[in-house]
Order: C-alpha cells, then structure tokens, then sequence
C-alpha cells in the first residue's frame, strides 16, 4: 500500500456537463426510442446526433484552437456514463477516440482540418484490429508510392464503419508504425462490410483497405506508446460507458424485484436475488470509483504509469460488473427474462460487446501484473 | 415396458455396432444453419422440417420407440436396445429428436393409462413424426405453480369448451396436439383438485398461437390462447379431477427410456471437448489461447466440475456411495448442469476476444454465434422447469432437511 | 469540538513532517511476538503492557486527543492535526492504539454530555492508557439486538444492583470501565424504552470475567457476570430511560477523530502490497511464486479490489459521484473491507504450499504465522456488528429499497 | 467429450469396510475425544490404532504374503474418509503410503521385513518434502561411505514424524534418484523438531538426517515416476480424509441451521445461509464422485494417465469444498464460531492443514493442464 495513487476529482464543469447529459439522454433515449433503431442502417439518429453536437459535446475533449471547449475527457466520461445508461448510441466514442488520435499523432495540418471538423459532427473512426485479438501486430501495410501512399490490408470491427467520414489505419510503414487517414469517399461502398453484433444498439464493419491511395500527408508516424494511450482511452472511454449501462441494469433488476410477487412475496424479498442484487451495486461502486480515479489521472498527468493502471482496472471491473449484472437481470426476471421484449436481453447483449471493446477483463489484468508485480 | 424379455450380452455389442454404424452412415450433412441443441430452439419450418425428416429416418431404420410395443409402431424390444442407441446417438452428436413431448410424455403416459383407441391413433404418429405434440401447463404470470392453473374446461354434451391462456408452448404453432391441463372444477377445497387434462387437437377453431420472441431474437415458442375452443369430450384422459396426478406422472416419464421415453436425445450437450477446440482457434497477446496459462486453469476448473457431474450420473446407481444423502446426486442434477452450462458458455464468448461482439448470422462469428445463442438459449434450463434458485431451495430443503422459507 | 479554530497550510505541512520524524523515531522494536492486527486480540499481559506504554508515549509526545479540551488532558487543536497524525501512524504501520472503547466511544461521549466530574474524571487517563475501558453491549444469544438486552439494573439507594451476563467483552478481565446498556425498567411498550446507560466501574464485587478463547487458540474478549454487583448511582449517563439513544450516539463515534474519538489508529490494515511482499519468498514448481501467471492474476484482482475500495472511501466525500445511491458507499463499505480481507486471507494461506500448514508460535511459519492467524480473526468483523448476511441486507433494503425479508 | 474415462465400481468389500469403518470411528471418536487428544503427544490414542491394525486395516495394501489383507487402495479410501468425518487421527495414511513406497520401490528383503511390519501396525513415513514447494527438485543427498550409506539433509513437515518407527527419505545418490530407510532409533531425538500445526489433530516434524549412517540395503532407486505415483496415492487418501470431514462440517451446519433461531425464524430458512450450504453439498458431491472413480481406477488398473487425472481432480475439488465449507461453518455460526469452543474451528483448521497435503488445487490444476491440453 506504499504508493498507491489514489486521486479522485470531480470539477464543477464536470458536474454541469453530468447533469446536462443526464436530462439530455433521458428525453432523447427512452428504451422505445432504443428498440426503434435497433433495426436501423446506421445504429443511430442523426438529428440527436446533431443536437449533441450543437451541446458542444463532440468538442469536449478537442482544443479551443480547433473549435473545441477542452475540457479534457474527464468531462466526456459523465456523456458517455449517460449515454450507457439510457442506451443512447452515437459516434460520440468513436470519434472522440480518433480526434485523441489526430491531436496526439496527427500534423499541424491533419489537425487544422481534421479536429475541427470532428468538433462540427465529422464522424472518425479508428481502425485498428485485424483479427479478434487486440494484442496481435499489426499486418496491414502503407507502401509509397511515387510521392502517394498505397494501403494493403484490411481491418475488422471498426466502430461505426457505415456512419464514419473518415478513417485512421493502423500500419506499417517499412518498419514504422504510421496512423493513415482515409476518407470515406476513398473507399468503395462494397468494401465496407456492416457486421452483425451481438450488441444490436450498436454497429461496426469490416474495411478493405486494398488498393487505397493517399496523399503522403494523410500519413503520420506513431509510437508504440501513443497506441497504447490511444487504446487506454478507448478502454476508460468503454469502461464508463459499460458502467452506465450497468447501473440501468441494475434499476431494471430493483424495478422487477420490488413489484413482482411470487409464493405470496415480494421477489426482492428473497434472499437468493436479494443478496446478487446487491452484490450488483458493489461491483458499480467499484467499476466507478475506478473510473472516476482514471477519470481524474488523464486530465492531471500526462499518461503516467498511475494513469495506465487506473484506466486497465476501470475496463477490467467494468467489464465484470456488467456481465454479472446482465445475466442476473435475464435469470431474475424468469420467465419473462427469456424474451426478447424483456429490455434484460438489451443488457446482457451490450454486456458481450462491452466487454470486448478495447480490451477483456483478462486482457488488461494481465497487463497489469506487468505493472504491479515487477520485481 | 418389455424389461421382462430376454437378451443376451453378445447381441448387445453387435448392436452397438450396428447402431453406430448406422448413424456414421445416415448422420446429415451441415444443413448451412445452426442446428438446434434443444427441442425449445425451433424457430424455423426450415429447421423443422430438417428434424422431422431426420426423426423419420431414425425410426424407420428401428432406432426409435424401440422399447414401445410393435403394433403401435414400436421395437418391442428389451429397453437396453433403445438406451444404447441414445448412447451412441449422443456419442456421435446426431441432431436431436425433436418431438420431444411426444416421445418422452404424452408417449408413455398413452402406452402406460391410454385406451386402445388413443394407442392407435397417436403412437406411431409420435414415433413418425407426423403429429407434433406440445404442452400445454404453464400460463402467464403463475410461474411454474401449477396449483393456479386458470385455463377453463366446461363440458358440453360431447364437447369441452376450453377459455384461457397458455405460455411457454414448445412448438405451439407447429403441434397437431397439446397435453392440456385444465380447470373442469372452478372451485375446490385443494387448488389441485379442480384439474383434468386432455390431449387436445391444436388444430380446432379457436385455438391461436403467437410465437414468443426469444432473447436470442430467434422464436421456438408460442402463448396459445383459448377462446370457447371446441374439443371432443374423448380428449379427456382418465377421469376429471386427475389432471394434476397425471401431470405429475408425466414429469416422470422425462427421464429417458427407462421411464418408459421413446428415447433419442433430445438435447445436444455441450462438453469441455468442445470449448478446448475452440481455444485452439483463437490468438491472445500474440499466442495461440490454449497456452494462456490463466485460461487453462480456468478451462481445467470447468473440467473438473464437468466430470464430477458426469460422475456423479454414475455414482447415483451406486446406493452404497449416496448412503448419507441419498436423494442429493438426482435432486441437484439439474441445478449443477444447467449452472455449469451457463458459466461455461459465458465463459466461452470471454474468450473469444473482439469476434466474442459477433452474432448468430454473422459469417466471422466464431462458429457461427455457437457459443453466443448456447449462452443466451440456457437460460431456459436455469429458469425453465423450476428457476435455479428454486432448485436450490429444493436441494437445500428435500435433501439436507433445511427450513422452508 | 474544535472546527472553529483556525490553522495555516504551512503548520500542517510542517507538522506532518514533525509527527513523521517522531514516530519514525520512536516506533517500537519488535517485541518478538505478532503484534494485534485489532484491538480485539490482547490475550495477554505481555501484549497489553506493549500496547499501554505505546499509547501512553504517543500521548505523552501531543499526537493522541489533540482535539480534546486542553484541560481534560487533550491537545485543544483543531481535528485536522489529530487526522494528519492518523494518516501518518497508519502510512508508518506504528502499532495500534488499543483502548479504543475509550478513545473512539466512552471519551467522545463523555465530552459532549458529560458533567465536569465525569470529564475530569475519565477523560485524562483513557488518552494515557492508565484507565482501560470496555463495552458491554452485546449479550449471549441474542447476537447485536439490542432491544432483547436482559441484563437489569434496579435503583437502590445510591446505588444500582446489576444482575446478568454480557459476552464479547473486549478487554473485559483487563477493563477498569464499561459502557454498560442494561434494563431499568422490565416493561415497556417500546423494548428500547427500558434501556439505560452507565459508565460502570469493573472492579466491584458481584463481577466477574471469563475469557472466550477464540477460535485462533488465543484470547482478547471475555464474557462478564453481574451477581447483585453494586455500582454508584452516579454511574448513570444521562437520565433513566435514555439507554439505547445513548448507545445509537455512541456508534456513530466510531467513525474516526471527524466525530470526536481521541484519534489513532484502531486496527492494522493488511494490504495486498503485504500479501505481494509474501508471494516473492515463495516458490512453487521450482520457481518464484510472484512469477505464475495464475497467481499473479488472482493478486491482480485482489489489488483491483482493494483499490476500489480506497476509492470508495475518497468517491464518498464527492456528493455528484454519489446522486444515484447517496447511501451506497458507506453502507456497503464494512460489508465490502471485511469480505475483500476473509478472501484475500484465506488465499494468503493457499499460496504458502506446504509451510500453510503451520501456526502462529512455529518459527518456521511463514511471517509467525500471521496471514493463519488473521484470516481466522478477520471472523471477528465478517460476524461482528453484524454478520456480512445482515450487512448485505441493509445494503440490499437501505440502499435499492428491496423489500424485508 | 471424447474417452473420458467415467469408470465408477464400488465393491463388496468396500462397502463391507465401509459399513466397519463408519461404525468403528463413530464409537472411537466422538469431538471429546478428538478434543481430548488435541494436546497430546502424538495426536493419536495407541490403543485405538491397535485396534485398527486388528481390523486389517494397516494391511489392506499389502499383499498376503506379507500379511495383509491385498484390498488395495479403493478399500482403504471408506476408512479415512469416515476417519476423516470423525476427525479420527491415527498413522493410517501415512503407513499406508510408507507401504506403498516398499511394495513398488523396494527390494525383496526390503518388503519382507517392513511390509509385514506394517501390517502388524509398525509405523512407516516417508520424508519428500525440503521447502514449502511440492515441485521442487531433491537436494538431500546420500553419499557411498566404504559400502555404508551416510545421508547429508533434512526434511521438513514428515507426518507423524515423532511416532514414525521407519522414515523413507527421498533422496540423491549421484545422478539417481533413491530412497533410503532410516529405522528411528537411528535418529537421534533432537533431530526430530515437532512442528506446530494449524490443524491440531494432526502432527509432523522436521527431521535432520544429517550423518545418519545406514546400510546400503536400505538403500533402493526409484524412478521420478514411481514417485510421482506415491504423491497421487498421498493426494487421493487426503482427498478421501479431507471429503469426509467435509460431510461432518456440513453436518455440523445444518445441525445449527436448524435448530438455532434468529428474528423468530430458524436461521436455516435464510436463503443467504440456505443456499451457500446446498452448495457445500454440491461441492462435496463433486469430491466424492471423483474420489470413488480415482479409487476405482487405482485398482482396475496400473497407474495410466486416466488415474494421475482423476487421483489429481479429487484433490483439487476435495481441497477446494472443504475450504469453502470450513470458512462457512465459521461465519454461519456466528458469534459461536469465533470460540474455540464452537467445532467449526477443528474443520475450518483441518480445512488449511489438509489443502497443503501432497499438492494445493493449483499445483494439481497447473498438472491438470499439462495433460488434459496438449496438442
């Protein structure tokens, strides 16, 4: 216990952003609303969309300079807790993580066009995976050409492939790890293949990259370490969404157990679903608290080894509180948990694609042991 | 049943040999769909059919109802036959026989109580395939207590005229006839006494059926609702007021041929074997999975408790070794597979990494959204026939004498 | 208390580096046997003497009470000097100030409704170690109701005669006070109605202390026996009556120097950096132990554990983190600490290999047997003032507004 | 699910020690008496281990000819289990596995002295152990002296070491592996250091061999796999002690359960203790299955893969129920359970001591891995 970081702020434009972003979800995401566009193209309604941008919050964390309030992501993870709560989708993650992308990485000039677009609505997407495993190499491939860059390769599950204006790839170039930026009018339509997920509120494709030509400006270096921050962020950003989405689970199950009557009783009144429920709300608290910690470290250090843990510890309880939580909500409503029209089947469905996002449970423990354990 | 006849050791392993052979030989081809695991995962006509055909085959070649006499469509044969069939079909992973409620309740309950009349006209239609039967107990809202049991039967002249409401019917829109129970009595000193149960024609004016989405997103089961549907007085079984007797009868027959089922599995397991292979498909930080030492250990707990269950099958035919709770090994069964099957194929999507986000339907899918229906379908054991928590509760109650609650 | 005074950040920073310097310098060698993880486990003399001298030394050197009234042996200074030296006994693992009935309970109580002979009396040497003090709550079976409290009290003169048991005394046989909540009036609508409280003095005729041994083989509480023991009238807190009000404040002492108790530290905490520490000096498969991938992923998920737990503690002093469930943190908080330290024991003990097996006063027991030793004590807090059951309750009722059982 | 091995017999003769067992240490053990000996020397009464040497029991792996009754190990599996119900201490196990060692490693002479010893009730305890780690390589070594054998090392945690009248120490002789039998009165009683247990039923001891001298026909090889067999025998008969006072730790919990009542209602009809102790059964089930198939398989057949899986699942399962049940028999007694006087505290102790006999659930599981997942 030498040492241990344990930081936790909470400011006041984080607060009004929390309160904001808790009416606006309300209002604009009830689970009808959610089930409506279950079936829909894009996952989303581009007119809410449009409102959140208009509330500033897809220039949250991008710099006053390029049009953004920067407040930094601690303040965009009270939208994204929200937006899980109420099952709101938007590329709101999506393209935060790619303007994190193009303000660490990115030139001068990728971030006068590109981060200022993003703060207007532009949808970014990162394209980063190539097979299920998100600690794998990368295979995909940017080749000059005559003064133009040439892609070969293709990723997969690249968040909101279909809605996306542009794309960042993960390459080699000759030895060096490059971001590419590729704009959606570059790809063909019949090279983006819309996937099928477990998770209906939410959408993501496959990307063939063949055959792709750039300008060399559209190409910057990247280290091994602003991936991995990248990938950090992206895993807190998921973390608190999945945390969001855990505490509806969580008013789903208290909801049911306290009208439900079975034998005479109130089903709460058991033990048996009493105590899990319970055991629901400390597994929250924990996947908070770890969150709101990691929350405070990525505004108040630059990426310390503290900042890697928080964010890995975040991911990881949140991704268990949520599993455990969806698949009690499906057993605790019995009968009724079994269907489709039970809104459980939303919880636990978005629990499986949660917690794949960014990184397993697994995954980030692993790579905190590295951290933690050292001799 | 024909336990009485007579075999001999030798048969019985040309048989097994026969059988397997058999089933080697005739076993369908990947008909480009998920196959069912279960009788409550029938969705489709497509995978109906598919199932109808293979249970056809089955009993037309004598691997079906073998137990059952032979004028009714049966083997006649001693019911060791019949269980190393299951054996061996189970061993090689055929698809499942799906007219579940016929062969293993409706079946036996007309061979053991059925005039001759109804032995005629339903078993060999059972064994076929030809009629497809589904139950009708549970109504919404009551749970599995069967004591609250609203549906109506009021008799007029040669007819029950039957009002309400049933749920969770397997196969509802499919099945040609329902083993209903139903109020004839609407009030009676004991809630159970006022039941009576039929096998009743599903395919009568108003009887309707609206299939039930499953959280998969998939259908497999109906409400089916009863507006002054008209059936034939002769659809009663036994005498009124039997209903629930009988129903409790039929609960017995579910366990497979001994207790007198047509037999043929009517569920695909899902063991460890299966999951290992999996992990041999999938890379983690760079290494193939099955080396991860943190997922072997997992993957050797599930093991453990896979094989404890499977023993524990054994051990339960051994009363010297189940002298202290003798009840327990049969009385948890239930509990501890459906939980180990949850946990285990849970566990499965885990470690499928980013394609774990995949779906049924989705042609990456890890075997093609396998892992992600099994997980989603087995809620249906953990809640269906008794939520495990009520299992527990019998466990703790029946087996260690705990207080009710 | 002192709130109102004011400081400068300066002092405080100052004084951190002060109260560090001193306890660094002064902390006690060790005394060659395990040093109480809790207050609960002084079982001997040889202990008890350690801890007195101990505390008499941090009072002596300004560090204990320096909230509390000048005049009454205190220090008169705001809380935040009381806190600092807390969090800098607790970050340097000094041993435990152990007469935390007086320190957190009795002395609080005493300065907000106590009279000046009470104060002069009592205060003074509950920081010095030279009064202990115990509590006598708690009686044989009727586990932490305190509505069934049994023990009487009847008015005699100038005198109160004490009849009944109490048990979980801690430092019962070594206690010169005790909190005693005991019956004064048998019949009352109200069962707390009848409850009154005093500051009893233990070294009358009439009581009397057994030790409990504990399941750890060692001692640390007693049970106490009222026969006709008279105690002065002027024992009485309050006025007749006010017994379980009194009680209710008294608990809400506990909560640190914030709520009025002398300050520092009550228990050792034993942290996962204690458990990794462990984990170096062992082997296993011929090979550190720290360096198996199963092992370091447990301790990792005992680490997040922990860490969350810390957190909570800081998340609860931040309302807007908290609007959904105000409650939640610390409700759950005695809940999640004590069953997080049973877990992260017991596992403590699996990963010893074969040295596991060995106990507390075996040199060869890895750190004397301490991780044995505090896995079976930590039962002191996962059934002590309320049992983790009754604690998941309150959670479950008080915090999601589940129903009663 | 391909071969799994699920063979499970239970013979007559099993049953029928089975039947003798239960009877005989229900009437020789009752918790005074076990409580009685907690403080004694060797933690066993010698009259009663007579007792069980005239009831065969010191020989039912003994062939015959050397004066046993040749049950085999699947018969001595009913004994120690109800041994270990009755928490029943007596050298049985320990003798059983010294026997073993002679029977597969010895010499002629060197099994027609010491098994008929044996199974006269002569004590026999072998001495693997140097460290904490069971894995770890033998350091201990026997040295040539002019045709005599002098040993160089000591051994820690020798079971019933004080009691023992042979001890069998593994150690190095040049490159091979051997054991060599050192008689007690070879040892000199200082060099004997009694340990003290968590379980205080139980008792071991250090011993430094250090210029003990003996003959070399004291002296046999063996092979690493003939002592990895002793180590499975070892961990299936704990197996068997510990599942046995699993079923008594349950016992003792329902028995309270059921008759103690809190807030007007026994506190047996409390799903928050109901259901945890349905689970302790569960988990208890789980043990004996496997032990029964392990003993079944240590007699039909010679120690193939299926029997190091099986001797190795029993312990992990049989350790891990009876930590699980230990724990809770504690809590679940509440206040009670926190004296020494409640008996949960001889299970929850026995529960830590017995883990650590021949191999915790991890260092079976690790072995389990090795051969349930190869290519």
């Amino acid at each position: 216990m030498k040492n241990t970081n344990l930081e936790l702020a909470f400011t006041e434009e984080q607060s009004m952003v929390m309160d904001a972003a808790k009416e606006f979800c309300r209002e604009n995401s009830d689970i009808k609303t959610v089930r409506a566009l279950l079936s829909s193209e894009l996952g989303f309604n581009m007119e809410i969309w449009t409102k959140m941008v208009e509330l500033g919050w897809s220039g949250i964390t991008i710099p006053e300079s390029f049009g953004g309030t920067d407040l930094g992501i601690s303040a965009l993870i009270p939208v994204v807790e929200n937006m899980g709560h109420y099952l709101l989708t938007a590329p709101l993650i999506t393209s935060a993580i790619a303007a994190q992308a193009i303000l660490h990485c990115g030139t001068t000039e990728l971030k006068d066009i590109w981060l200022s677009r993003l703060a207007k609505g532009c949808i970014g997407t990162l394209a980063i995976l190539e097979n299920e495993d998100i600690g794998s190499a990368v295979t995909m491939t940017a080749i000059d050409k005559g003064g133009k860059i040439e892609l070969r390769g293709r990723k997969i599950l690249v968040s909101d492939a279909a809605a996306a204006d542009f794309f960042l790839a993960l390459c080699k170039f000759e030895t060096d790890l490059v971001l590419v930026l590729v704009s959606s009018d570059q790809i063909k339509s019949d090279c983006i293949l819309e996937r099928k997920l477990i998770d209906e509120t939410k959408r993501a494709g496959d990307i063939d990259f063949n055959g792709v030509v750039v300008d060399a400006n559209a190409m910057v270096k990247v280290t091994p370490r602003s991936i991995k921050d990248l990938k950090l962020i992206g895993a807190l950003l998921h973390a608190a969404e999945a945390t969001g989405c855990c505490s509806a689970t969580l008013d789903n199950i208290v909801s049911y157990l306290t009208t439900r009557t079975q034998f005479g009783r109130l089903i709460g009144s058991y033990q048996a679903l009493k105590h899990p429920t319970a055991e629901i709300l400390i597994q929250m608290d924990s996947a908070k608290s770890l969150i709101y910690h990691a929350a405070t470290l990525t505004s108040s250090s630059n990426f310390c080894i503290d900042t890697e843990i928080a964010c890995r510890m975040a991911k990881a309880q949140a991704n268990d509180a949520l599993l455990f939580a969806g698949d009690r909500a499906v057993q605790f409503h019995g009968g009724m948990g079994f269907t489709y029209e039970c809104d459980a089947q939303l919880y636990i469905r978005r629990a499986q694609w949660a917690q794949h996002q960014y990184g397993d449970s697994q995954h980030h423990r692993f790579h905190l042991a590295e951290l933690l354990l050292k001799d | 049943m024909t336990n009485e006849l007579r075999y001999d050791e030798t048969d019985i392993d040309e048989f097994r040999k026969e059988v397997s052979a058999w089933l080697q030989a005739n076993k369908p081809r990947d008909p480009g769909f998920l196959l069912p695991q279960t009788f409550l995962e029938i969705g489709s006509e497509e995978v109906l059919d598919f199932l109808r055909e293979w249970q056809f085959k089955v009993w037309s070649a004598g691997y079906l109802g073998m137990a059952w006499p032979r004028e009714y469509g049966g083997g006649g044969l001693p019911i060791i036959y019949q269980q190393i069939a299951d054996e061996e079909m189970k061993r090689l992973r055929v698809p499942i026989l799906f007219n579940v409620i016929g062969l293993g309740w409706a079946g036996p309950l007309i061979i053991n109580m059925g005039n001759d009349y109804e032995k005629k006209t339903y078993l060999k239609n059972i064994l076929s395939a030809e009629d497809i039967w589904c139950q009708g107990f549970s109504e919404p809202n009551h749970g599995s207590d069967l004591g609250s049991i609203q549906t109506q039967a009021k008799r007029e002249g040669d007819e029950y005229i039957i009002n309400g409401n049933k749920i969770w019917t397997t196969l509802g829109n499919f099945a040609k006839y329902m083993i209903l129970l139903a109020r004839t009595e609407p009030k009676t000193e004991r809630r159970y006494d006022g039941l009576s149960f039929f096998l009743a024609p599903m395919k009568v004016k108003g009887i309707s059926t609206k299939p039930i989405q499953k959280l998969t997103g998939e259908y497999g089961f109906t409400e089916t609702f009863f507006e002054d549907a008209r059936i034939p007085a002769s659809s009663l079984m036994g005498e009124e007021g039997w209903g629930w007797r009988i129903a409790m009868l039929t609960l017995q027959y579910e366990r497979g041929a001994e207790a007198g089922a047509a037999g043929g599995p009517a569920m695909t397991p899902i063991y460890m074997s299966d999951l290992i292979a999996m992990t041999r498909k999938i890379t983690r930080e760079n290494e193939p999975l099955i080396s991860d030492p943190v997922t072997r250990d997992e993957l050797v707990k599930f093991m453990i408790e896979e094989k404890a269950i499977l023993l524990g099958e054994k051990r339960a035919n051994v009363p010297q070794l189940c002298s202290d709770y003798p009840r327990s090994l049969s009385l948890s069964h239930k509990l501890r597979t459906s939980e180990h099957f949850r946990k285990m194929r849970q566990y499965a999507i885990t470690l499928q990494g980013a394609k774990g986000g995949l779906y049924v339907g989705d042609d990456e899918a890890i075997q093609g959204g396998f892992w992600q229906r099994a997980y989603l379908n087995n809620f249906g054991i953990t809640i269906g026939g008794g939520t495990s928590q009520i299992q527990t509760n019998i466990v703790a109650e029946h087996v260690l004498g705990l207080p009710k609650d």
